[in-house]
């Protein structure tokens, strides 16, 4: 069972994930940017403290929902970049075979019950699967991730007033990066997130989400406490996205500031604050840090060249895994 | 044999599964201790506690939605949705989710859920109570879609839907719930894609689903006493559907009539009606006709709601002038 | 504009409404037991206080939306017996020619919306209505009617959101009868309902909603400081309902007491209590009151025979009012 | 004639209306600053504010909700759903209040909604954003369904949608927002219920809707070149539908295929050879041949998604089959 970190290992092993999911996105963009990905994708770069800080405090056997903006919450839970490669590019190594995308990887075998192209959609999934947990008195929890524009749908009250009445062991994590789409979140948010989940007698919770420790020691102290039936909690940590909507949001003037997007990144980058606070604490040297990231960088180079080489599936598989226990759906 | 209600068959058909299965579980609204507006699941959480027969708030997509979640994670939850019409309220964790998921995984996640409800007019509730919605569910690949025209139909299609590892929809009519039948006591179950011939017959094909199966029934004795032989069938599940017995009973008979409730117009009769038409023919004497729940909102009064179903004399009627040959559409 | 009354002409007539509505119910219930009623209907009893000392608060012109349990509602914001048991018969004579019945009355001469089957299924069109009303500046106001079991629909948390963000006319008043269907409230609803308002900006009041002049008196401040755009607002009122879920439910031993039942009837009763006022007040006599109540009772007995009389739609409008503009939806 | 793109006519449809009628206003998620995520609506909130130019919070089905009540009071809702995939979120809203409120209410209280969405795949965007939709709600009595196949129907249409009475859904084809087509500058509108005839053609009709259209006059070409003579028609609404001009063209020409990009079963191709099959009966040299997307959840993969949509070459070699007299099933 994980606890809050507190040896270097897990410091490094944090840091690294934080770089991973930096790294797989650097290089989704360029993917898209040179035309060669299928369709569009959102990137998670930015608010890597939140996926990192919360799954660090899960087990593989853990389960978490993840959104469309989903590749962070998918490296975080430990997920390959080769067969996440594979997803965006449509290939069959990938997670699903390349019937998802970016929009739909899940990670079975990490406890990734997958992305989700509905905003909200995957809040009932969560709490279902925390329902699941209790009912075969397993002790996992549900972490379920979802972004400030997600709070407008009404399925997350329904499911939290459930959550509450059965005491579910299941954590409502809202990413608040300031912004649903192109819209502020003060613009389509009445009244104050947290107080929304205490209405339901839940727990909540608001941080900081760029610092990682933070995170991690809150998510620690609730998954703990989720697994003693103390659930459900909530969650909201304060973030920012650093690219645009999609990777086709090229042009934001419109909806937000230069100066504030180099604000969060020069301030508050949650992979250069730790890396300080590493080298602070004398856990890493300046050069340990490059280091890790070069090798992340060439792991991710790597594998989106393994991905570019990689087979498409074969057409027969169109009709494949549309029924499971059939495997042709549209042959007699 | 013992005959017992629709109701009661649906009731056994739960409790034997939960019994067989301790991953399979009932939510839904009031169906613990007041066992549903319509009883039928009456006596379960007696035996199997409130852990497995779980009372919900009135949030439709909030518990279909954990279903599916559920699902995905080693248990297995039989959804109530206590009339067919609340279906709109949550089609997109149905349709986008449940539907979808194993497919969107590459087959890896599975969604072993069953969805009751129910479909069927005139009991006088108007027109958000009365709907018989299978033929949105039933376009959405992915969903399995049964519709039991009998308390033995009903006890069979309900265990195999528990049993498959996909989100299935299992539409009872709300009228056919007193209906009795005989069920034996072993079990059994009803495979999926199988249609029933319930008559054979020679000079027409009546295909009907669900109560319309009855209505079928009554028109083929109508039908008999002018000396009409109509071999009627039931396709049991509607997705998947056994094409290849209501195709070879129309190259047959050479003439067919599809019986549905759900409304008419881009309904389930479209469907069959257009792969009879298609893939029977040159068999074909006459066209393939349909009858549909008339396309109107249902209405409240008795005086005008009893006009928007199908009856088996309007079936006989139609039956009987092609078979006779008369023209049905201008030449 | 409606103000809190404070004169005799005004009290009598809250009081009469609100035996108009116990009188409709009882006249309903018993033509459900003499089976000459297609279907079931649902009793407002017990809730009169309710849907009277709201509506009184409200002119002709502002709007309401209904429920399942909506015959009070419909009577107190000003509809005719006659009509309405012919609709709840199915008579061609009936507020909406038969096509509604019971769960569908809708009386557009008096602002009602409508009663609606799909619990919580008006929210977003009581919304709609106040968005409307803001638009065209015409200061209308608009009530949304629904019941705890209805605060479990995740619509209403959608709706409270834009209407705080917008600052609509509209009041979402729930009216906590202490049970959905054969559910008890606090079985269903977790935290508090106050609270979920409130989570989104909405001031909100829980009060005694047998006690019509209190509940006149907070309608009317909120109408009227709605009118100033201070909208929207919440309220919970404490009510009962006397009689099943619905006809049918007779049985009720199982999900509550008779002791309960005769509890509130005897001691919290909103006719009883508000008659008695009437007279310590020196308004009416008891023989005055006994006079309204006869008179009442006939008036309802007699459109009852005229319901009873009347005739059903013809056939031939099966398949009208299925598209404004179209006579007959089905004839080409 | 000028040509635009088909989001510029839809835009042009809007303001036209919005200006000539004060009570026209539009709703929707990033509608107003941004003009929607394909900028059909950009311009308009410059022109006509915040106040008519309304930017929601990701809450489909409390804005519909909202969109019918604010119909029903006096105003004349447009709805923006950024992605027809997500009407099954609405699904109530629109189904249970929009389509029977008239009916309901025995025609006392109207809805003039208009909710504008979208319909087609290969996009690369997966199972949750890439259906076709429209069969669902054409099956609900009480909505009308548009689909324009080109600028200039999706221009005509959207403004006879605004003026209508009725809850109204219009799909445009997301890959067609930057097609061009010729639109006068002067103001028209289409009338709801009247096919178009894009191609006259003998031999064989192609009933196409929506982007299909141009696969069937695509189809078409191919088909002149082998001397085979196509007539091909565009229903432009579903509901109302205009069932005679196509019957008309089935029985002349004797021989139908009809081509939607819904999934093919239980969906509008369906209903539509349905009915050809059944009223131009006598006339049919063949079957009624239909092609809609494969009943599959859409995948992502490029290698895999656009084996799942109907195509010119596909439906021309089906035509000149029929045409030539080759059986297509087993006599
Ligand atoms: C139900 C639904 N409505 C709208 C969309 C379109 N959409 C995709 S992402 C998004 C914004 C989500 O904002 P937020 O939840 O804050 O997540 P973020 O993108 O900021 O991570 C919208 C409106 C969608 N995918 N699903
Ligand atoms: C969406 C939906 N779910 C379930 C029902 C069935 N149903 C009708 S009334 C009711 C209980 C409503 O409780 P509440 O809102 O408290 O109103 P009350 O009946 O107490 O007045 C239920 C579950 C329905 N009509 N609509
Ligand atoms: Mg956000
Ligand atoms: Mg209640």
């Amino acid at each position: 069972m994980a606890e809050a970190k507190h040896n270097s290992d897990d410091y490094l092993r944090m840091y690294r994930q934080m770089v991973r999911i930096r790294a797989f996105e650097d290089q989704a963009n360029q993917l898209y940017l040179s035309a060669k990905m299928p369709g569009l994708t959102h990137m998670y770069s930015g608010q890597e403290a939140v996926a990192v800080g919360i799954c660090e405090a899960l087990t593989p056997q853990d389960h978490i929902t993840s959104t469309h903006r989903g590749h962070g919450h998918c490296v975080a839970k430990g997920a390959d970049f080769k067969a996440m490669f594979c997803e965006l590019l449509g290939k069959e190594e990938g997670y699903c075979r390349g019937k998802g995308g970016s929009m739909h990887i899940a990670d079975q075998s990490n406890g990734n019950l997958g992305a989700n192209a509905i905003v909200g959609g995957s809040m009932g999934i969560a709490t279902g699967a925390a329902l699941s947990h209790k009912m075969l008195g397993d002790g996992q929890v549900t972490v379920c991730f979802f972004g400030d524009g997600a709070t407008a749908q009404g399925l997350w009250y329904e499911v939290m007033n459930m959550a509450a009445l059965w005491g579910l062991p299941v954590i409502y994590a809202c990413e608040n990066n300031g912004y649903s789409e192109y819209t502020k979140t003060e613009e389509i948010a009445a009244g104050s997130m947290t107080a929304r989940a205490e209405a339901f007698g839940i727990e909540a919770h608001s941080i900081d989400g760029q610092d990682v420790l933070a995170v991690n020691k809150l998510s620690a102290e609730l998954v703990a406490r989720c697994r003693k039936g103390e659930g459900p909690f909530f969650i909201e940590l304060k973030t920012y996205r650093y690219h645009g909507h999609h990777v086709g949001d090229i042009n934001r003037d419109y909806y937000r500031s230069k100066d504030e997007e180099a604000e969060w990144k020069t301030t508050r980058d949650p992979i250069t604050g730790f890396g300080k606070w590493l080298q602070s604490e004398g856990i890493v040297s300046a050069d340990d840090l490059v280091a890790i990231n070069d090798a992340v960088k060439q792991d991710a180079e790597a594998a989106v060249q393994y991905a570019l080489d990689a087979a498409y599936p074969d057409g027969s598989e169109v009709d494949m895994h549309v029924y499971a226990g059939t495997r042709h759906a549209l042959s007699a | 044999m013992r005959q017992i209600t629709l109701g009661k068959a649906v009731n056994e058909a739960i409790a034997e599964e939960m019994r067989r299965d301790d991953r399979v579980f009932l939510m839904g609204e009031d169906v613990a201790e007041a066992g549903t507006p319509f009883k039928i699941t009456a006596g379960l959480v007696e035996e199997f506690g409130t852990g497995r027969v779980i009372d919900t708030p009135i949030s439709e997509p909030g518990f279909v939605g954990m279903g599916v979640g559920a699902a995905m994670t080693g248990t297995r939850p039989i959804v109530d949705l206590m009339f067919g019409d609340f279906l709109f309220l949550v089609m997109d964790q149905l349709c986008n989710q449940a539907a979808k998921t194993h497919y969107m995984s590459g087959g890896k996640l599975t969604v072993p859920m069953v969805l009751r409800t129910n479909l069927g007019a005139t009991r006088r509730s108007a027109a958000q109570h009365s709907q018989s919605l299978h033929a949105l569910v039933a376009h959405i690949p992915g969903l399995k879609v049964a519709l039991p025209s009998s308390a033995y139909e009903a006890k069979g299609l309900l265990k195999t839907a528990i049993r498959d590892d996909n989100p299935v929809v299992i539409f009872e009519d709300k009228l056919m719930y007193n209906d009795k039948a005989e069920v034996p006591e072993e079990e059994y179950l009803i495979p999926f894609g199988e249609a029933a011939v319930l008559r054979k017959g020679r000079d027409i094909t009546l295909v009907g689903t669900s109560s319309m199966v009855q209505v079928c029934l009554k028109a083929a004795d109508l039908l008999e006493k002018q000396g009409i032989s109509a071999e009627v069938i039931d396709p049991r599940t509607i997705v998947p559907l056994d094409e290849a017995t209501i195709v070879e009973s129309a190259k047959k008979t050479s003439r067919a009539i599809v019986v549905d409730e759900g409304h008419q117009s881009y309904g389930v009769s479209a469907e069959i009606a257009a792969r009879i038409a298609e893939k029977a023919f040159y068999h074909l004497d006459a066209p393939v006709l349909r009858f549909g729940a008339m396309d109107v909102p249902v209405p409240f009064s008795p005086a005008l709601e009893d006009l928007t179903v199908p009856t088996p004399e309007k079936v006989a009627e139609a039956a009987a002038k092609i078979c006779r040959g008369e023209l049905v559409h201008a030449a």
